[in-house]
């Protein structure tokens, strides 16, 4: 790996590497601070009819989770390794279970209240 | 009241109205001897001193009810009514088609192969590292492909027009009919016509049928294959299910779900009786039948078997080892589906155990009226 | 749970009545005297047998070596060795019951010699053994010990966490017997659906037993799926890539990815059950909202991947024995993978076919039917590929390769009943019957356990430096196979006549010889089970005539096959380099199969280590204290095991260095070795003039 | 183009540390593998929540038990140990001296700490109004939920005392480095975990 000393000898790169990293940080906690704040108002406040509040909270929450993972956990999309297949592979299965469960309780739901009795 | 007496007699009538009419003597005895044997198998010696004249008595009833058990149809390849012979079918499709398509393929070939490229025979073809043939792989993918996708096919087809929820298409109404699943037995609940039946499940020939299940205890899975689907009922939940009988004759019908140590006793026979049949059978079992009162119903709740019921009612009130009631009402079923979902369900007499927590006495009241469906 | 509960009942709920005599004692009515004499048979076997064990030992004067040779031994090899082991004896007992209950169903019209409650118990434990506690060991011990040496790997990534698993997974095993012993197990069958299992319904230790040993078993899966995948991703010798695996690894690979997935949703539902029966929550109860649809929902999230755990690295060994005995290529490597990634990845779509008769809409159901058939393609793929592979082959007809041709005889049967039942309107009617009881036994047994036993045959020879008598390998493989079929076939046909699982009588005279078959069938198959034992017996006496030290017996084309029988416990004295797919075969091929380097390095490998063991131990007790409520128990081996971890964490220098000295010893002693031997050909492969190099004179006649 | 992109991705040590470097590979990626095992865990248990949260049996729901207020500052208190942590991570990367590494994640304890102090506040408040465990399968269901973060996040901190206790007895030597590495991913991911839990319990429940 030549690219590997290059870098890791020059202090002056390391240095620059640093000071990237650190923006990184606190750039992820800015816009996690943000997509936190704004559902959190929303709902505080009411501002907004349930089913669409609803959407929006997901969608802030959803944000805010690439978020963490690109600025914290340091995953990125240009990055063809183990670890992002893994993530995305894991969360294929998850959709997969959480959402196959949530259908099939929903039904179950539905169709086991009781009926209405003439 | 003279009990015995009006069991002989119900039981009669729901013989007579059985048109089956094939019952060899032999076929009585052996039926009879069984559910004897079944009456003395049961672990709580609570109910062996039955007295002998009650017991010659029993005997005729059993006689009577299950006389023409001769054929007591088994199986869904046996059918007895639409549901189960549109599943016969649809057996026998997938079957035709796997058989064909894939074990008769494979079964063929590989001894071929085998005896071909076996090791000693030298002059076969060796070719040690052949490892790829695009025709032969397309068709290894594709021939399972259009297998399943034949399948598929009946698959949505069949499950959508044999859903058992699906009422059946008939010009006459469905009879309707609520299941409660005790252990180890299964009341029947007939709301309209006011009567209830523990191990029989009677039923008119050629009319459907609109059943409501649920379970007072744990799950159960309601299974009578010469008519149908089999489907669970848990507490606190409804589950329904469709069936038909074609022709006046009996089933076998059962639990399907294991729920101890009675489980394989939770047996009943499905009658299909002519129209008119049934009607009688009704009337005279709202008529003569056991009273269905708290007290029995309390009884019917412990855990026990249909024999064991039997011997801790007041007083025996089963020569047959079945049960019929009078005054069922439309209001009972639903109020056993809230009692469970509410909180207030016994637990059966055995086990009540307090929940560990005792911090919250509110939640030891039954739930008001329980909008809050449970999913 | 409070102090003086703790000081006034130091035993928590444990009473003279807890033991499997006392209810005979007290109340000898004829059934509790049978029941009672066989519940304590089977007690008194369980302690006699552990008495006998620790005897010998201590008479042998092996502990020493038992603790520092294999207890706290990390090398994979010995741990795979141990897993084994583990499977064989809790198969003993599991094959024991499914003997019991065959004979109990036989004489089953009207009832039988065993008591309801008792029947029960022999299904719950038999099926919670058999999945558990010897399908799991039994390919988590394979695949410990052939993955990382067709990797070309030193060992696993974590060998310290491999022991930890192997301690784990026996203590859940533990815990099982000791059911025997002292209380009873749970009647709830192995998916232990409440509310039956809550404790309103069953408030003895039954189901405590049953969530606290799975509950192990399945922390000990995770932990072996998490290691298997990290080794295979991270460990592979320079130049193996992903494509150049041997279909073994593949599978294990692919197992271990259903593993770390699958086990996760079982944790929750015993963990929300443990719950419900100890703190009074209400997931799964009958009252206050509770719903036990959850748990169905949950279990099979878990149980349906479950089924592919246990067969899928038998399709691998299938992979490795019939290309080997077939001297040729796999036929459609890239088929092969893709079809068992396929079936990893479809495996998670289909839990609902286990509840198609819930209650769900149809459209659920349809699309789960369908979805199940799905996996019919690439299994089926599988099939054909394998069909292929023998194809234009060389087929020797080895014990391995018998299993294999009656796997793919009876597989394909119980795949098309599979089938069958992923056809909602059918399952609707065979839901739970007997039938379906035949179909799992039809892919379980030919699929995972024959594969097993293929493979055991296949490496028994690479682990222990000698090969396996083959007549009564075949003897045992024919009793197998035909036992299977007598014992299981008749089932279908029960079910199909309305039979439900888990009776433990019926009424239908009918019934009675089909019954009577399938008891059959469970005789031939302990003769089967007998037989291997003899022939393990007499291989062991026979050894020295049949030592393969130079270790590839069967002209293997992997890399397990390229070093000694068996292997040094660093593996490879020099890492290979792979530049292609059956890299062994590649290397014999170009004549530098066997070569000397020119220099040795130091090799560095874990120091032993005692966590498997303590953390085995400390996990058994804290199980039996939560079973018993014993809460003293409890509290003090919980802080046994958060202390331990802790002191670990502080643990420094893991490692020892085996000298390059010593490797290159030990390298030029096996040289010398293959030096020494004479190459033969197939023909001679199952005589003792097999020491284990392979002639590489069969003529590839072109094609 | 900087090594990372070489190594693994993710958290990473970074070539000045050689060996570590090399040794964090298998490590981290085992930890990383744990981890999506462990969000199943968490989705299955999501996934009750979800469909459990009508069943409150009469009892208490989210409107009468959930305090916005509280949860909000649970969230900052979360956040920013994330953010602290971040802090030590670069401390340890780019070498600043044990004392600075030492330092951040004191900081992290204590809001980690914190955070746990104000949830275990609001159980005893839901205590305090019935809404115990065994109330309904909605509370039983939430108390799977939430608890089990909040577990998690217990763990983590013992993990980060152990830690400590490492460096003071050996220095930041490469199991210290492997330990704190494969710890601010645990500690990130539960961050993620959280983002949920908000959302999903109390913000939803909320609505
Ligand atoms: C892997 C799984 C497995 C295996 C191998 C078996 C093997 C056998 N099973 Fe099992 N069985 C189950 C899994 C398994 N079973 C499960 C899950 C249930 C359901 C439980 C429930 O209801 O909840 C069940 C239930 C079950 C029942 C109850 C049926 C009912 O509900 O009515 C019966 C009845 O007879 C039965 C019989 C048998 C018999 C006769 C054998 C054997 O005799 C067949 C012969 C096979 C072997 C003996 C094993 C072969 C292995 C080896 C040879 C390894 C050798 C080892 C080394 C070389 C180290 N089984
Ligand atoms: C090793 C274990 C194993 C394996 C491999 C399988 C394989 C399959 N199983 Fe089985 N199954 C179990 C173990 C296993 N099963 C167990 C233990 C249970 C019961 C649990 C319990 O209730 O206790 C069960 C229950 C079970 C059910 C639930 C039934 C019920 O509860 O009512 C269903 C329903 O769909 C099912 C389906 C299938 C299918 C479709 C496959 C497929 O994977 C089969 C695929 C194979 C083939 C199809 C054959 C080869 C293919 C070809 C030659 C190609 C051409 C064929 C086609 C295109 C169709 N299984
Ligand atoms: Cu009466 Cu036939
Ligand atoms: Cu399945």
């Amino acid at each position: 790996m030549i690219e590997q000393t290059r870098d890791g000898g020059d202090a002056a790169t390391r240095k620059l590497e640093e000071q990237k990293e650190f923006h990184s940080y606190v750039w992820g906690i800015a816009l996690a601070l943000m997509l936190t704040l704004a559902p959190f108002a929303l709902v505080h406040w009411a501002a907004m009819p349930g089913l669409s509040l609803l959407s929006v909270i997901g969608a802030f929450a959803l944000v805010q989770m690439v978020v963490h993972f690109r600025f914290f956990l340091h995953i990125g999309f240009w990055q063809k390794r183990e670890d992002l297949q893994l993530i995305l592979f894991s969360t294929l299965l998850l959709v997969i279970m959480v959402a196959g469960t949530i259908w099939i309780m929903a039904s179950l739901a539905m169709r086991m209240t009781l009926p209405a009795q003439p | 009241m003279n009990t015995i007496g009006h069991f002989q007699y119900v039981c009669m009538k729901t013989n007579r109205f059985l048109s089956n009419a094939d019952c060899s003597p032999l076929k009585k005895m052996q039926r009879l001897m069984h559910t004897e044997h079944n009456n003395l198998r049961k672990p709580s010696s609570r109910v062996e001193p039955v007295p002998a004249r009650r017991a010659s008595l029993a005997c005729v009833a059993a006689l009577l009810l299950a006389g023409c058990s001769g054929d007591t149809h088994l199986s869904f390849l046996d059918p007895q009514g639409p549901v189960a012979s549109a599943q016969r079918w649809h057996f026998v499709e997938a079957l035709a088609v796997l058989v064909v398509f894939v074990a008769i393929p494979v079964f063929a070939i590989t001894p071929w192969i085998l005896w071909r490229y076996r090791y000693g025979a030298k002059s076969s073809r060796y070719t040690p590292n052949w490892n790829f043939y695009g025709p032969l792989e397309i068709a290894s993918w594709a021939g399972p492909v259009v297998i399943v996708v034949l399948l598929a096919i009946i698959v949505w087809r069949d499950t959508h027009a044999l859903d058992p929820y699906k009422p059946l298409a008939s010009d006459q109404p469905a009879l309707r009919v609520q299941v409660i699943g005790y252990d180890w037995k299964w009341l029947f609940i007939y709301p309209d016509q006011g009567i209830a039946s523990i191990g029989v499940f009677a039923l008119p020939a050629g009319r459907p049928v609109a059943m409501q299940l649920t379970s007072a205890t744990v799950m159960q899975s309601l299974h009578i294959p010469a008519l149908g689907s089999q489907i669970y009922a848990m507490g606190g939940m409804v589950t329904q299910l469709h069936l038909q009988a074609d022709r006046p004759g009996r089933s076998l019908g059962e639990n399907n779900m294991y729920n101890g140590n009675g489980f394989h006793q939770q047996r009943f026979t499905a009658v299909a009786m002519t129209p008119e049949g049934f009607d009688a059978w009704a009337s005279e079992v709202r008529s003569s039948g056991i009273a269905l009162n708290e007290q029995i119903l309390k009884v019917i709740s412990q855990r026990s078997t249909r024999a064991e019921l039997n011997a801790a009612l007041s007083q025996p009130r089963s020569p047959d080892g079945n049960f019929y009631f009078s005054g069922a009402t439309a209001a009972l079923f639903p109020a056993v589906v809230m009692a469970t979902m509410g909180g207030t369900m016994v637990a059966p007499a055995k086990a009540p155990q307090e929940p560990a927590n005792t911090a919250a006495p509110a939640a030891r009241k039954p739930a008001a009226p329980a909008t809050e469906k449970v999913q | 749970m409070n102090l003086s509960d703790i000081l006034q009942q130091p035993l928590g709920r444990m009473s003279p009545e807890s033991l499997p005599f006392w209810q005979m004692l007290h109340d000898p009515t004829e059934g509790n005297v049978i029941n009672g004499v066989i519940a304590t048979g089977a007690a008194s076997m369980v302690v006699i047998g552990a008495i006998i064990a620790v005897a010998l030992i201590t008479k042998y004067r092996k502990w020493g070596v038992l603790w520092s040779e294999w207890l706290t031994s990390p090398d994979h090899k010995k741990i795979g060795i141990m897993y084994v082991v583990l499977a064989f004896v809790m198969l003993t007992r599991a094959l024991i019951e499914a003997a019991l209950m065959r004979s109990q169903q036989a004489f089953g019209l009207g009832g039988g010699f065993l008591s309801p409650e008792h029947f029960a118990q022999l299904f719950s434990t038999h099926g919670t053994i058999m999945i558990f506690f010897v399908a799991m060991p039994f390919l988590t011990g394979v695949i410990n010990y052939a993955m990382p040496l067709q990797i070309g790997a030193r060992d696993v990534s974590f060998p310290v966490l491999n022991s930890i698993s192997l301690g784990l997974t026996a203590a859940g095993a533990a815990l099982v017997m000791i059911s025997l012993c002292i209380g009873k197990f749970s009647t709830g069958g192995w998916f232990g659906y409440p509310p039956y299992t809550e404790a309103s319904f069953s408030p003895g230790v039954g189901p405590d037993y049953w969530i606290w040993a799975l509950t192990l078993a399945s922390l000990a899966s995770t932990l072996s799926g998490i290691n298997f995948a990290v080794t295979i991703y991270k460990e592979r010798a320079p130049g193996m890539k992903l494509m150049y695996m041997p279909l073994f690894t593949w599978t294990a690979l692919c197992t271990s990815i259903i593993m770390i997935f699958a086990m996760p949703p079982l944790t929750v539902a015993t963990a929300q059950l443990a719950l419900d029966r100890y703190l009074g929550f209400h997931y799964f109860t009958n009252e206050f909202g509770g719903n036990m649809m959850h748990f169905v929902n949950l279990f099979w999230l878990f149980g349906h991947p479950e089924v592919y755990i246990l067969v899928l690295p038998s399709f691998g060994v299938y992979s490795q024995v019939i290309s080997t005995f077939s001297g040729k290529a796999l036929f459609g490597y890239r088929s092969m993978v893709m079809a068992t990634t396929a079936i990893a990845i479809l495996s998670f779509g289909v839990w609902l076919h286990h509840f198609f008769t819930m209650g769900q809409n149809a459209n659920i159901n349809a699309v789960f039917g369908i979805a199940s058939m799905l996996i019919g393609i690439p299994t089926g793929v599988k099939v054909y590929d394998w069909m292929w592979t023998m194809f234009r082959g060389r087929v020797r007809f080895t014990v391995p390769l018998i299993y294999s041709i009656g796997f793919i005889y009876l597989f394909v049967l119980g795949g098309i009943t599979g089938i069958l039942l992923a056809n909602p309107t059918i399952d609707y009617q065979v839901h739970n019957t007997v039938f379906l009881v035949a179909h799992f036994h039809n892919v379980a047994i030919p699929g995972a356990l024959f594969g097993l036993l293929a493979g055991y045959h296949f490496w028994f020879p690479k682990a222990f430096g000698f090969r396996l008598n083959e007549r009564l390998g075949m003897v045992s493989a024919i009793c197998w196979i035909f036992g299977f079929m007598l014992a299981f076939f008749p089932l279908y046909a029960l079910g199909l006549m309305g039979l439900p699982r888990r009776s433990v009588a019926y009424n239908e005279p009918s019934y009675v010889p089909l019954e009577i078959a399938a008891f059959l069938g469970a005789i031939l198959l302990t003769v089967a089970l007998v037989t291997l034992v003899v022939q393990l017996w007499v291989s062991i006496k026979h050894r020295d005539e049949n030592r393969v030290f130079v270790g590839d017996p069967w002209d293997g084309r992997s890399l397990e096959w390229s070093v000694s029988a068996p292997p040094p416990e660093y593996n490879f004295a020099v890492i290979p380099v792979v530049t292609g797919r059956d890299a062994f075969t590649i290397a014999k091929e170009a004549g530098n199969a066997y070569q000397l380097p020119d220099t040795y390095a130091d090799i560095e490998v874990p120091k032993n280590s005692a966590m498997g063991p303590v953390l085995g131990a400390i996990g058994l007790a804290l199980a039996f204290g939560l079973v018993w409520h014993i809460w003293w128990m409890v509290i003090l081996f919980f802080a046994a095991a958060v202390v331990t971890m802790i002191v670990h964490g502080f643990a420094r220098d893991t490692n020892r260095i085996v000298p390059a000295q010593q490797v290159r010893q030990e390298h030029r002693r096996w040289f010398d070795a293959v030096a020494a031997a004479k190459a033969i050909s197939r023909e001679d492969e199952r005589k003792s003039a097999n020491q284990g190099l392979a002639e590489q004179a069969l003529p590839g006649v072109p094609a | 183009m900087n090594y990372e992109a070489i190594k693994h991705p993710g958290l990473n040590l970074g070539s000045a540390h050689g060996r570590d470097h090399d040794a964090a590979e298998g490590m981290v990626f085992g930890f990383w593998v744990f981890l999506m095992s462990d969000a199943i865990l968490f989705s299955m248990v999501f996934a009750t929540y979800v469909t459990s949260v009508g069943a409150t049996a009469g009892g208490p729901g989210p409107h009468e038990l959930y305090d916005i207020k509280s949860v909000f500052i649970e969230t900052l208190l979360l956040l920013a140990s994330s953010f602290t942590f971040g802090m030590a991570s670069l401390a340890l990367k780019y070498k600043h001296g044990t004392a600075r590494l030492i330092g951040w994640l004191a900081v992290t304890l204590v809001l980690g700490v914190a955070f746990l102090g104000f949830e275990l506040h609001d159980f005893a408040s839901m205590f305090s109004k019935g809404a115990v465990p065994s109330r309904s399968g909605f509370l039983s269901a939430f108390f799977d939920l939430v608890p089990l973060h909040g577990l998690h996040v217990t763990g983590g901190s013992i993990w980060l005392i152990c830690l400590v206790g490492q460096i003071a007895m050996y220095g930041v030597d490469t199991q210290v480095k492997l330990g704190l590495m494969r710890l601010a991913l645990f500690w990130h991911f539960l961050d993620i975990v959280w983002i949920a839990i908000f959302s999903v319990v109390y913000l939803a429940g909320l609505t």
